[in-house]
C-alpha cells in the first residue's frame, strides 16, 4: 500500500496520472493547492478513491476551505500526515 | 459590468489559488502598484485563482500571511471592478454567496471583449 | 515600434528565458526600440551574477548583460521579488547586514512601478512565463 | 485583433482559459511546449482557431515535431513573432 | 516487461517535455547517476514526456543541448527498461514508429504496480 | 523509522518549502531520524544565505539552518542543479572565478549520488515538489 500526495487542483491534468498510478489499495492525500479537490463539486473526479481520500487540515483551513469539505474526505493535520507515511509502504509525490 | 470600467488602464488576470504559490501575491502587488499611480486597475480571477476569493482564509501553519488581507484592501485603493470567469465557478461548484467580495461573473465573451479593451493586460 | 518585455521565469528551469533573449534580440534586428526588459517573479534569477552555467551551454546571465550594454536597454529587476529570493545589489546587502551582492549592473533593482509605466508607456509588452 | 502566446501543452488547462480569452479575429501562436498542440490528433482542440493558429518554427524543429506538424497549422519563425506582435494591437501571454 | 524488471531498484517517472523545461534532463541525470551507482534503473514516460522520445530531436536555437543525446546514452548505462504510459500515447496520438528508442507501452493498473513494486520511485 | 526529504522548489514561489519544512519539524518531534534533506531542481534556492524576505514573513533560509545545526540533519544541495542556478560556496565560487558566494554551511553542495543513497538507504522519501 502507497500513499500519494498531490498538489495540484482537481482541474490540472496531473490528478489523472496520480489516479493513473494508484494501486487498489493505495491512499491519496491532497496537500498545498490539491486541497482544492476536497471541494464537494469535485468529488466525482475521486469516484476510484473513495474512501480513500485524504486532505490536509492546515492546508484546508488557510485556504477557507474547511467547512467547504466534502464528508467523505478524511481530514488529518500534519501530524495524521506523518502517520500516513508511517502506515504506507512508501510515498509518491504528484506535483 | 459598466461600460466605463471595461476602457480601464490595466487588466489584471489572477488564475493561481492563494497560499500554494506566489503568483496570486505578485500579481495583486502589480494591481496595488498600478492603482496607487492612479491607473484605474480591474481583476478578473480565472481557474483556480477564484478561490483567491472565498471567505474564511487564515494565516498559514509558518505564518504566511496569504492574500486574503491584500484583497480587503483593494477597496481602499479604488480597485472595484472584480470580475469572475463564470465557467470557472461552475467547475469548482462554487457561488458568490462564498466569496468576501462581491463580485460579477462573466462569460468567455466578455472575457474575449476586456482582454481587447485594456490597454494593458497583464496575466498571472 | 516600442517594445517591454517582461520574463517571469528563472534561465535553466524554464525555457522561458531562452525565448526572451532571443525575441528581444530579434526585435533589436529588426530596428525597434527596447525600452526594458523587467525581470519579475522568478525571472529575478536572470540577474543572478553568480550562475555557473556549464560551459557548453547558453549562459542566460551574460548574454543579458551583453545585450543591456549593447543596445542600452534597462534591465530591470523587481526589487521586492529579488530580496527574497536571494538576489541583493551592494546597496540591498549592506542594508540587510549581508556580506556580499549577487545582483550587480546593468542589471538594477527597481520597484514595480516601472513595470507598469513600461506597459503603458510602450505599444508592446511581451510576456514570457514559465 | 489580439495576438495570444501559449506555451503549455494541450493536456494542461491553461489551453481552455487562452481560448477563453480569444475574439473571434485573434490569433494564437503556440510556443515552448505549446507546439505539441501542432500534432494532427490535437487539432480538435483548436476547432475554434481554425486558421488563426500558429506554431514558431525553433520550438517545433527542436522537439523534433517539425515534421508531425498538422498542415493547417501556419509555422513561423521568431522574424515571424515579432511581425505578428506588429500586426495585432497587444500580446497576451498564456502559460 | 518482464518481472525481473518490475522489481528493480529504481523507477523515475518523467512527465516533461524536453526543450520546456529542466525536469526532464534533471529526471534523466538522477537515472544515469542510480545506474553508474550500478543501480537498475526503469524509465516510465507520462503525458508530455512521452514526446522526449521522439525522432528528430534537435538542440535549441541557443544551443540548448535538450535531452535526445542523453537519451542516445541509455544503453551504455544499461538503462534498458523504457515505459510508456499507452494512454498518454493516445492522447498525444503519437505510435512507437516514432520514437528514437524501443518502447513498451503499458496501462493504467500497469503503472500502479511499477510503484508498488519498485524500491524507490522518484517523480519528475 | 528512517526518513529523508527531497524538496525540488525554491521558498517564497511555491509552497513546497513550507510544506517540507513543518514535515520534517513533525518527523523530528515523533522522534524519527532525517537522513538528509536533498535541495534539487528549484529546490536549491532553500540554500540562498542572500535571501531577505519581509520580517514578517517566514524566513525559509534561516529555518532550514537552524533545523539542520539543532538536529544534526545534512542539508545537501545537488551541486550541478546549484551552480547554474548561482548557488556556490566559496570553493566552487573560487574554482569558476567568482568573487563571493551565495551557499554557506550548514548546507553543503554534493551530488546526485547522495540522492539516490538517501532514497534507498531510508525507510521513507517524501517529495515535496513545486
Amino acid at each position: 500500500m502507497l500513499l500519494h500526495t498531490l498538489n495540484r487542483s482537481p482541474l490540472s491534468a496531473v490528478l489523472d496520472q496520480a489516479l493513473a498510478g494508484m494501486g487498489p489499495d493505495d491512499r491519496l492525500l491532497l496537500i498545498e493547492d490539491g486541497v482544492i479537490g476536497a471541494l464537494p463539486a469535485q468529488q466525482a473526479r475521486f469516484e476510484s478513491v473513495a474512501g480513500r481520500l485524504y486532505a490536509l487540515h492546515e492546508d484546508l483551513e488557510s485556504r477557507g476551505l474547511l467547512s467547504l469539505c466534502a464528508p467523505a474526505v478524511r481530514v488529518v493535520d500534519i501530524e495524521g500526515f506523518v502517520a500516513l507515511t508511517e502506515e504506507c509502504e512508501r510515498a509518491v509525490s504528484w506535483y | 459590468m459598466q461600460d466605463d470600467t471595461r476602457q480601464g488602464d490595466l487588466l489584471v488576470i489572477l488564475r493561481h489559488a492563494p497560499h500554494g504559490s506566489s503568483w496570486l501575491k505578485e500579481g495583486l502587488d502589480v494591481a496595488l502598484v498600478a492603482a496607487a499611480f492612479d491607473r484605474r486597475v480591474t481583476l478578473l480571477f480565472m481557474g483556480e485563482g477564484i478561490t483567491a476569493l472565498l471567505e474564511g482564509q487564515q494565516a498559514g501553519p509558518l505564518g504566511q500571511k496569504g492574500t486574503a488581507p491584500t484583497l480587503a484592501m483593494l477597496e481602499m485603493y479604488d480597485i472595484d471592478s472584480l470580475l469572475v470567469e463564470a465557467r470557472g465557478m461552475d467547475a469548482l461548484g462554487l457561488t458568490g454567496e462564498q466569496f468576501m467580495l462581491p463580485v460579477e461573473g462573466v462569460g468567455d465573451a466578455e472575457i474575449a471583449e476586456l482582454l481587447a479593451s485594456h490597454a494593458l493586460v497583464l496575466n498571472f | 515600434m516600442r517594445y517591454a518585455i517582461l520574463l517571469l521565469d528563472a534561465p535553466y528551469t524554464s525555457q522561458a528565458a531562452h525565448s526572451a533573449l532571443r525575441f528581444t534580440r530579434a526585435l533589436l534586428a529588426k530596428g525597434h526600440a527596447v525600452d526594458g526588459v523587467f525581470f519579475y517573479h522568478d525571472g529575478v534569477h536572470n540577474a543572478a551574477r553568480l550562475a555557473a552555467p556549464p560551459q557548453d551551454e547558453p549562459h542566460l546571465v551574460d548574454a543579458w548583460a551583453e545585450l543591456g550594454r549593447e543596445h542600452a536597454v534597462p534591465l530591470q529587476v523587481c526589487i521586492a521579488a529579488a530580496l527574497r529570493r536571494g538576489l541583493l545589489d551592494e546597496q540591498e546587502a549592506a542594508r540587510h547586514g549581508k556580506q556580499g551582492a549577487s545582483v550587480e549592473p546593468p542589471f538594477e533593482l527597481t520597484g514595480l512601478g516601472q513595470l507598469v509605466d513600461l506597459g503603458l508607456r510602450c505599444d508592446r509588452l511581451i510576456t514570457f512565463g514559465p
